[in-house]
């Protein structure tokens, strides 16, 4: 099982969704975030007093699959969020030891979905 | 010098005496300045004080309903785009207040054409012996020599209507348009377009000629601000998002409590805007126009919520705001002319319509952010006609004639459809070419960017709630 | 036809008016209307005109205070629930409109018996030569033919004290309540509670003739709505969560912004509600009310901060706000009856009762979510036992006879007493039936499911602040 | 036991007659209570109710500006310090009722020496025959008996101007001083400093007598309350992270909504401070000051605008806010005094001279969060003077002489700098050793720590804006 | 030494941090976020426009923890905040290869508590 | 490569960023959090209720860094975060098994800077 974190410009997420609901993964996590890497940011100014804003929202999405979801997961975001321009965003991806369902107690691939 | 010893000396003397308070007693007390004699009193004098009262006492809660447009504006858009609309709404009475005075107040009260003011256009300079009235009267403002107050209190309770017309627009253009931009087309709006449809029907223009009535401006102000609006509205084009792929999505407000405060205070301001319509501290007329305000506002609501309830399912707060600011714009031409039952009648269908109203512009693939048509511009219209049905001849002293509903015939009814039509081709067409004009000079829409990201920190380089997290995916 | 005509000619010309400014000069100048002779002016109308637009005026002040408290309301709850509070707080004054405005108004002032009015019942219809006054007055509403205002003004100014009353309910039943059944309470309220309890002591009832004094509402208003409120409270039963397995848990309201923009609101407000309740421009009168009603707030916010400063080692916002509303209710009823000096022990100590039973209700596992029980209904108590107490026969003219402490023996007080205790039971009995009835019929209070999400999704379907990152684990 | 019996008697019968509605009926028809006859009117008691009238409700418009105050100065300041600047807020005025209450007003309106007033200190407790005025008038408050109008109504009319100066102060030392402390000083503010600058210029002192002019108070409450402020401001030190490491931080406020509502608030009070300084509803003055403020207010408004447009390349909401403001305070003295144009033309001034003392300050290391010092100290100033250029003779009644620029040289100049210095020295010099004794004694700056996390939880212990994500990284 | 990520109902938080401290774990880390899942969402509406939220709140838990205390942890877990209805959340686990505390610079299992 | 996750105090935040710039570490995601620990909490108080707050406001991290990057980072957030008082926080470093750039496609080391 893979732990799949995935940073998208915001206004990207219902695309992504979308996408990935073809993809049959219907179970996320969504955070909002502040990136900061390549994308320039903007200067912003307060009663006379200018400052730099390089912290960007960003949309963070934490999706747990089995290995046979990696792939399709992954394309999926890409095929979706990918605009072409600096700020698109990143993938990550983390091994999975134990997955839990809380209600039943599920176990593993089982409880992923 | 001398008077730098001299403050020193009183300073210290000063500090002595605050320390051990009563030393000052030590000082010689000194008469009390002569006093001033009394004036006699002549009752005319006193009605005069008692008019100006009132009419700068309305005039200043009309003055604050700017207040309420921001509220519900901005609380009716995105956090965003939050300070660029407080900007908008804050810097438009400005605008009005210096654009009236130049040329807007002569425009629509000099004596003149039919058409427009011709005599003392600028700074309110041409001559004037207010308060005289009527007979006793010279000057070159005669069409509001009606009222018994000094010039500058007219001049003050025009100013804010004029103020109420240009801020309408702001909320329909909103979330889209360049600051800049819209401030330059509020100078237009507060100079010519509105005073002009002024002087047609309240500066003894051709509409007041031929006996159509508005009492406190469901055409002068909101039909005029309603149609500068759809013009504007028209050419800008909807915010990105709002119609996506044949779909309408809702771009939901960011703050309801602002929203339900500003209408709040609108509903105060009315109280200013028609009651104080009479100008004068008319007892009848401005406990009777009061309360049939009232009563369009509460019929409004009602009908309003009710009507969401069985459409939308659930009572949309939105609609039930909007639903009474429509009961007052529709109730604005007619207060003075109506029962309080018809007013009940009035604001009941209002609110029916504003709610309709949103749904089909929508429909229509009109993006109004904050519903300023469905209220303004459906409901002066509406309001404006309501003259014609259902005034009743002196009810508060002024000879309307009565309406079709009370035996009058279509007499009264078609002057007020002259002026729906008439104003509303001339402020639409009129608009029209002032945002195209704008837009060919200076650009209208802000970038695509700017958009995405919020006119606060495009157009401002400000964020209206540092700290807060604010995510929307919109 | 010929006015289309007429239209599109009269417009071609607006428009080359426009572009070449001045080409208007060209048309004929056109005589002002004909002037309205000014009539000549009796100082009875001047009286009529000035005391109408005090009760006006003031009227309208009280008006604003709905925003006041739909601001202090949803700012002590939860985010959750803001767009619910708002609009309860908002139909609320629609629905005492049209109730007081059916029924309420006749049943009140309408001449009858010492228990409710019989006369004019409907719709203010009853015979009235208002502004007629004493003597001269002929028509059914002679309780309150002692001021000189058009019975219009009357009703509205009567008006908005019946909306208060109904909207100080709408706080202690909050974050629980459905939206309807709270709606149809309300216009039990405006339309039987409110008016009968009106009725027996402005409405020439029997505590008005029993000698009872209660200037401008502590019983009639604030008693009568924290009774009901009460009545709600114990049939609603506690939000989720207040009281878990014992403990009083604390469930900390949204936005302490907002509460305090509405509670200088009321505070201003109130200088309509209590300076407004001559309801004439006495200048003795209004000046004094004015001057004890700040002196009590003043003192009040003082003493509740200390209070809170000593039993919970921090000053809290929320109680200073409350510290001032209590003291505000306190004075309501004497405000027209205490000296300054009176007015500022009676504030001090409501400032310490409203801490006190904020505490207390608490510990009776009452959960009232903004306070109203110890502000509107301990305070109300309170204040008009106080008039008991502080009364100085005419003070500013009214014959009260004098208080307790001022050697006016236990007369003035009995009656004070005999009102609240009565007005208790009738307003508590007949409240908790109307509650049970709806309970009955409609039900009173939202699903777990919902109060857990917000009656705000629930009930309305919308969001107070879509955007915002809101989290609470209540 | 008789009373309770009865007591249930009657409430059987209500229900009973409640339940079948008309059963009352019934019961004997009483007669209405015996009407009062209505007294003679005389045109002077009408012009005493009227000018009453003017003077409490334009009273009631200046207090509501404390609702504007707390709203600015929160909305300019951070999420975590929102409960603590409400509080000073509110509290404040409390103070300055009780203070001015006490003493205030007898050191500013008692007769006395040129310094300070030494009769009638306490309690407003002076003999007095208001509303007598001039020559009739026969009392200890002399200075202010040119008003015809009762004790109290002077003196809350007073009072809402004592209080705004005390509110002032409470900005500039936001988010750092201990709650307890600030009201401290403004007890001292209330009772001290303020009644004695006050009885200087408007209680017959040596200001007044050297024909200094100051209408509506840019000296006695702008300039008063500016250099407490800069006092406070210089002995607290910056907020920490304001300049760090030699650079100015900005520290963005927390609800810029809340701002722009407030400074509408502050916007719409002032129609009731300015005009209302008449303390007569005299129509010409009022109308004319109302126009000259609102064309200050608007011309500042443009220009601090355009200007932070230049110099920042952005129109900063904030600027344009205190650009409002800033017009304001600059006309408050001159408003009776000058025309229409100059009134533009001191606006215009004011809203660049805001924005340049803004950056000024921030270069002087003086920490000012909310821009009090930019908006009543250097307008206040500059306001004073305006009146000794601008001033037309007579151009409202009063008897000023004309300024410099109207050919009237320098004497009017002269008194208004003498004014500007003593009152300078005088207020700066008495609130610093105000400030360093209260830090003697009980501390005037929250721990570094409480600084941190919030002057909400670590002075009153509560959250502004709880449930919400409140995200700062200072 | 593992990181534990969980998934609840936010009104459970409060449970579930008592039954964690019974479980003697103290130190966690807790952020809002949104879930899509099996819990089906609602319908808001806006001006008369409807539309469907399937993103609903919930608190994420970041809980790092050595071996011998995942059971304790994920028990702890499970029993406070399991109702049995959908919704009631996922756990999450994976490896943590390090773990430091700044304050003094301690490293691996003596830094997790 | 590694995803390092650091909890800090939020007003170091800008030191940490710059402390990390000087490191060559210019990428990573911020996303505010609440932490208990071993840093007390405060009192509050409501309308006369007092309640115990113990989760106090932290900021979290996301870096995911090449292995030759992990101590340069880790240092350089000690560094700058260190102020030797308790809640100065915790640095979590899990294995990374991909990292895929949106924008590109790119995967692995290329994509994480
Ligand atoms: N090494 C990283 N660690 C953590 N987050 C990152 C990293 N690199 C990028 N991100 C996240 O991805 C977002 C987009 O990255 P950015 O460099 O701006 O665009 P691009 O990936 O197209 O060059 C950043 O705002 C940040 O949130
Ligand atoms: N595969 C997943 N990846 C990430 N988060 C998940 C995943 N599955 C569930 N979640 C989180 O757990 C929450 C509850 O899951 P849900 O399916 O609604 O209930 P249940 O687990 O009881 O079926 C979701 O809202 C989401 O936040
Ligand atoms: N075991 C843990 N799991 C998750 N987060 C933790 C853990 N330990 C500490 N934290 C985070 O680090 C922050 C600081 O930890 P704390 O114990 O308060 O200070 P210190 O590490 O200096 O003792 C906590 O507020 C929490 O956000």
């Amino acid at each position: 099982m893979k732990l799949i974190i995935a940073y998208i410009q915001p206004h990207k997420l219902e695309e992504v969704k979308a996408a990935l609901a073809k993809a049959e993964v219907g179970k996320m996590s969504v955070t909002n975030s502040l990136g900061c890497g390549a994308q320039m940011g903007y200067e912003e100014s307060y009663r006379g007093v200018k400052f730099e804003v390089n912290l960007l929202k960003k949309v963070r999405l934490e999706i747990a699959v089995n290995e046979s979801f990696v792939d399709k997961t992954v394309n999926a975001i890409i095929g979706a969020a990918r605009t072409g321009q600096i700020g698109d965003g990143k993938i990550f991806i983390v091994d999975l030891v134990e997955c839990i369902r809380i209600r039943t107690g599920e176990r593993g691939s089982a409880a992923i979905g | 010098m001398r008077h730098n010893l001299k403050i020193n000396k009183s300073l210290m003397i000063v500090n002595i005496l605050l320390f051990m308070l009563w030393a000052g007693a030590a000082l010689a007390d000194e008469a009390a300045p002569a006093p001033v004699a009394a004036p006699e009193i002549k009752t005319s004098d006193l009605k005069i004080g008692m008019d100006t009262m009132w009419v700068m006492i309305t005039a200043f809660l009309v003055f604050f309903m700017n207040l309420g447009f921001a509220a519900v504006e901005s609380g009716f858009a995105r956090a965003k785009n939050c300070v660029n609309i407080m900007s908008k709404n804050f810097v438009v009475f400005a605008v009005s207040s210096i654009g009236f005075l130049l040329l807007g107040w002569g425009l629509m009260f000099g004596d003149g054409s039919g058409l427009i003011g011709l005599k003392g256009l600028f700074m309110v300079s041409g001559a004037d012996n207010s308060p005289a009235t009527g007979g006793a009267y010279e000057g070159v403002y005669s069409a509001i020599s009606w009222t018994g107050v000094p010039l500058w209190a007219k001049f003050f309770f025009q100013l804010v209507f004029c103020g109420t017309a240009a801020t309408i627009v702001s909320g329909a253009v909103a979330e889209r348009i360049k600051y800049l931009s819209f401030i330059v087309f509020s100078f237009v709006m507060a100079m010519l377009i509105y005073p002009v449809v002024g002087h047609w029907v309240w500066g003894g223009g051709w509409l007041a000629k031929m006996g159509m009535f508005d009492f406190a401006g469901s055409t002068v102000v909101h039909c005029v601000g309603g149609w500068a609006a759809l013009a504007g509205v028209i050419i800008l084009g909807p915010r990105i998002g709002k119609f996506s792929n044949g779909q309408i999505k809702s771009i939901p407000g960011h703050n309801l409590s602002l929203a339900t405060v500003g209408t709040f205070v609108l509903w105060f301001g009315w109280f200013g805007f028609n009651p104080g319509s009479t100008m004068a501290a008319d007892p009848v007329g401005i406990s009777h126009v009061a309360v049939t305000t009232n009563a369009a506002a509460a019929a409004a609501i009602m009908s309003a919520t009710i009507v969401s309830y069985l459409l939308l399912r659930k009572p949309d707060l939105g609609m039930t705001l909007n639903g009474c600011l429509a009961g007052l714009v529709a109730i604005t031409a007619p207060c003075a002319f109506v029962s309080v039952s018809s007013a009940l009648i009035i604001g009941a269908i209002a609110g029916v319509l504003v709610v309709l109203a949103v749904l089909m512009f929508d429909r229509l693939r009109l993006d109004d952010p904050v519903g300023a048509l469905s209220v303004h511009l459906v409901n002066g219209i509406f309001g404006t006609i309501c003259v014609g049905l259902f005034a009743q001849d002196k009810i508060t002293g002024t000879a309307t004639g009565n309406g079709l509903f009370f035996g009058g015939g279509f007499t009264l009814l078609n002057a007020q459809l002259a002026a729906v039509i008439t104003v509303g081709l001339f402020v639409f067409f009129m608009s029209a070419i002032a945002w195209i004009a704008i837009r060919a000079i200076m650009g209208l829409r802000v970038s695509r960017e700017e958009e995405m990201r919020g006119l606060d920190i495009g157009e401002h380089g400000n964020e209206a709630y540092s700290g807060f997290q604010v995510f929307s995916t919109m």
